[in-house]
């Protein structure tokens, strides 16, 4: 669902005067609450609720063929920074393997709730028997490690969740 | 071989996840952020992500590439065409690394990959190359070459490229002047005023030969007329071509012999230009599959990628020449997301509405989904479509038909099917009057 | 369900006076509730334009494949009722070619502008050498013949508006 | 023929387009108003409706197709299969009124309308029919007949249907009983009790040959193994069988003969059941293009609804007997609009996502595009997809993986595609164990 498209469909909840909608589909859930029918009414404040609380708005979702029966379906990848506002992502720069820690028995370079600083070493990608060193781009909180040691990553993938401070 | 990485995007990622799908091979499919919503991404057992919509920094990204199958566990990556698929230093790191490289050896793309070793390599075994010099020294020697060669002759800037500096000579009395102006033109074009000279060959058919080899013998699949070319870019291509039997057999003979006599392994082409009296000449050889090397599938029955897939499995080849029979007549058209009427200008944007040919003979090998983004970083190619019939005037009828019910659709969207129609209705085209230069003398374009 | 899809459901809900709605189909689940019915009705300037004059729903489009090039497109049929509101049409019972007369040498059985009494033979319509004749449904005015004489005509083709009186 | 009315819908009226297009022959499509918005109306070179959605008013409205057709003076008329196609009626008075019936001749279609006919004809040309018995008169006469047939046999009730008074019979120990209980069932359901006896062919192969006639010579070409029924609908089917080469030929030869010995005009199919000691007994024929024709044009190169619209302009057979051969195999499967988990009930509704397969190999015939909506009116197939390989087993593969990549999606539609997967897989299915009984007794449904 594009804005667009949420935006038409909010439009037309104002002006139809729709209190709640719950829209499921495949490919996205969609709850919407307007308070105040009476204020939609008697006051010109018409679309200050939408106004105040724009509803998040989903990634827009490719009109995908679905490969029938046992075809894998990409999922939706989940935003992670949505369970984390303001948060920085960490991302894989390359393609390889992810490694917490220097060496099998090291301690890793991180834990969620660690202070770390810009440019300190957060893990290493495993390419191609180099061990890249990735370094965080803020300075502030670990508040998520989105990556399971020993884990293949793709470029782009989210490794990290940091709240700068 | 258990699972493929496919180191490519577009039609020929799916072609190849299709063929390793029907061998029973999972697949990885590589691609950039640009195609994650591809319909290879879709269609994959799994899918990686190496690296931003520039090509550079994805399909051309070895590190990435190589990684992406050892996370994935990938015991072979296919490197399509265009992109890795010629480079031998990606092949041979893949050898390194224990990873199956899904075409020729580094050895058989060194010993063909450029054109001057390439001609070396043909006159040893004995494949005619197009009559030329080295460097001239003197207007003197030139005057013997093109005594030797024949006229018309073309005068080429050694340094050169593009057409500058180009000089077609047909009589001796015009060589004195032609040279001093091709090296006056060189020098001014690109600081280096030598010249050399080659035969000239007068709208020359383009003829490539399809092998297969396993290293230690190679089959020829016969031959793909691909003359219809815009600006050196092929539009349209046939089997079989035209030509008299004998000429036919002798190209595809000659082609063999050549791709034998490097211990050619995997899907190949050998390019020749014909002239109109028969006579062939070897160009080059493209070490990969080819875009339109299902024309050659269709009249053949055989499956090249599938091949490609066996023969790196190390199957010796099980297929002898004799068996390999021509059946009918095959036709492919691409289809570009580009203007013809505006200079074939790349024209992208988003399908809205998309209804591909079916019935009898037609093939359709194409990446695209009602909703899909083509995306502005690669190239054009959107569609093949492929029709077969007994006859080349029944297949170029039924390529019409197929044409005619096709539906590609988007804001703004253009393709080059309006164009490939005009070439249908060509009279020069039915009658099989084609060669290199046929779209801009028949078509102005 | 596209944006439009649901506008027209909700445009539905306000005409129908329903508060509340919960439709759940294979590929979604909708659920509506409208609240303060009543104000919309006592404050009736707000949404009076859409009570008034609820759009006319556009009969579904075919998402049709055009066929390219010189391929010929089928008209959306234009109604011809539309430029004669209550008249009523007479459609082409069956396959065949339209006569205004019962000969070439006759006169019309009707022009535009007479009175037509129910029975009343309007035309014939040729069909494998029968003549069918084709009979008002109705007493009335001839506003608009829709076809040439000797024209063919298909089934359900319309062939006059009559303005019943 | 300058200009063809189609008097058919759905998926056979868009490969009639296709063929009469690929001619140069124009279309007018014949369409119920259900079917106002269909494939075929929308590519047709004109359209002309013909009645209200029930096909007895429309597809079967004899004066309203011929009105049609001489009102947009097409001068030709092809039936498709089903709804007039086998109407000797409808044939002849195309004639009458100087219109070409795009088929076999009314006097064709009455020698082998019904089946006690065709057996008499069959009989005439020396092709084996299924052993049988008139009324029997006494439960001795049981006995004789069965003997000289041989058991087992079958005892079916004259006036019966369905399975109604249908009795299998081993030995002769069993007969006497057997007939008396027949007769009794015979009498309570139909109100008739005789009864007549036929040998029982356990496990039968439903194998069909394709012939092509010009009304003097007929030429086959090869069989279709049409076993994968359920409840006698032909489901999937597949060419060449995996019967042996010489009684491959037999059948071949003797449909051939007996097409030939009433003088058949067009294509026309000829139904047998094959036992598993290779006997054959020719069963009926249908005079009329079939809807598995696809596999038989898949394996000969031949375009049988191109060969069907030269026949009916005259031109005698161009096909010589041993120039039909066959290459590769090839499988239909048709996808109904059916729920195969809730006993193959239609599923109606609207087309809202849709993909084909591609690539090498495969046909699609199909009417269906995104925003389609099904109408309830007619039968439920909705496209045939067919794959072409050398092997069978690639044939089956390919298939498979066809499938994969096919997605026809709307609220609450169902097609059988789940189904025809787990044909493919299923262990008696590869290795080609197939009987008309094959989805009762091997898939339990």
């Amino acid at each position: 669902m594009t804005p667009k498209e949420l935006k038409q469909i909010l439009q037309a909840l104002v002006e139809h005067g729709v209190s709640e909608l719950t829209l499921e589909t495949p490919d996205y859930k969609l709850t919407v609450r307007r308070g105040g029918e009476v204020q939609v009414v008697s006051v010109p404040q018409v679309q200050a609720p939408i106004l105040a609380a724009p509803p998040e708005v989903p990634a827009p979702t490719p009109p995908a063929p679905a490969a029938p029966a046992a075809g894998p379906q990409p999922q939706a990848k989940a935003e992670p920074q949505d369970d984390c506002p303001g948060c920085v992502e960490v991302r894989a720069p390359i393609v390889g393997t992810f490694y917490r820690a220097p060496a099998p028995d090291a301690p890793p370079y991180v834990k969620e709730g660690d202070r770390v600083e810009k440019g300190q070493v957060l893990c290493i990608i495993e390419a191609m028997k180099l061990m890249n060193e990735i370094e965080s781009e803020v300075s502030g909180i670990v508040k998520k490690i989105l990556v399971e040691n020993g884990e293949p990553v793709e470029y782009g993938q989210p490794l990290f969740l940091i709240q700068p401070v | 071989m258990k699972k493929v990485l496919i180191a490519n995007r577009g039609e020929i990622a799916l072609r190849i996840l299709r063929a390793a799908k029907e061998l029973g091979i999972k697949t990885v499919v590589a691609h950039s952020t640009a195609d994650e919503k591809s319909l290879p991404v879709l269609l994959a057992d799994e899918a990686i992500c190496i690296g931003p919509p520039p090509s550079g920094q994805s399909y051309l990204n070895i590190p990435n590439l190589l990684s992406a199958a050892i996370v994935t566990g990938a015991d072979a990556i296919h490197p399509g065409y265009g992109f890795l698929a010629e480079n031998a230093t990606f092949a041979e790191m893949c050898r390194e690394h224990g990873i199956t490289f899904i075409g020729p050896t580094p050895e058989n793309m060194r010993a063909l990959g450029d054109k001057a070793t390439a001609r070396k390599v043909a006159r040893e075994a004995g494949v005619p190359t197009v009559p030329g010099t080295d460097e001239l020294g003197s207007v003197e020697e030139a005057k013997r070459a093109a005594q030797e060669i024949g006229y018309p002759v073309i005068l080429k800037a050694s340094a050169g490229g593009g057409g500058r500096g180009m000089r077609v000579v047909h009589t001796e009395e015009e060589l004195e002047r032609a040279v001093l102006q091709a090296q006056e033109e060189a020098r001014a074009a690109f600081g280096n005023p030598a010249v050399y000279l080659e035969k000239y060959i007068e709208e020359p058919k383009h003829i490539e030969i399809q092998v297969l080899g396993d290293g230690e013998r190679v089959v020829h699949l016969w031959e793909r007329d691909c003359s219809i070319q815009r600006r050196h870019q092929k539009l349209l291509e046939e089997a079989p071509s035209l030509l008299p039997e004998e000429t036919r057999r002798a190209i595809a003979e000659a082609a063999r012999r050549l791709a034998e006599h490097v211990g050619y392994v995997s899907a190949g082409t050998l390019e020749f230009l014909v002239d109109k009296e028969g006579n062939f000449y070897f160009i080059e050889m493209n070490t990969r599959i080819q875009v339109e090397h299902p024309v050659t599938e269709m009249i053949t029955g055989i499956d090249l990628v599938q091949a490609q897939f066996r023969i790196a499995q190390g199957e010796k080849l099980w297929l002898k020449q004799e068996e390999i029979q021509v059946r009918g007549h095959a036709i492919e058209v691409r289809v570009n997301a580009e203007d013809p009427e505006k200079g074939f200008r790349p024209s992208i944007g988003k399908v809205e509405t998309l209804l591909f040919p079916g019935g009898p003979g037609i093939r359709v090998d194409s990446h695209l989904y009602a909703g899909y983004q083509i995306p502005p970083h690669y190239d054009s190619l959107i569609a093949k479509i492929l029709a077969w019939a007994p006859t080349r005037e029944e297949a170029i009828r039924r390529m019409e038909r197929a044409l005619s019910e096709t539906v590609i659709e988007g804001p703004g969207l253009k393709t080059t099917i309006p164009f490939h129609q005009k070439v249908l209705q060509n009279a020069f085209f039915r009658r099989g009057a084609v060669y290199t230069n046929f779209v801009a003398r028949r078509m102005e374009m």
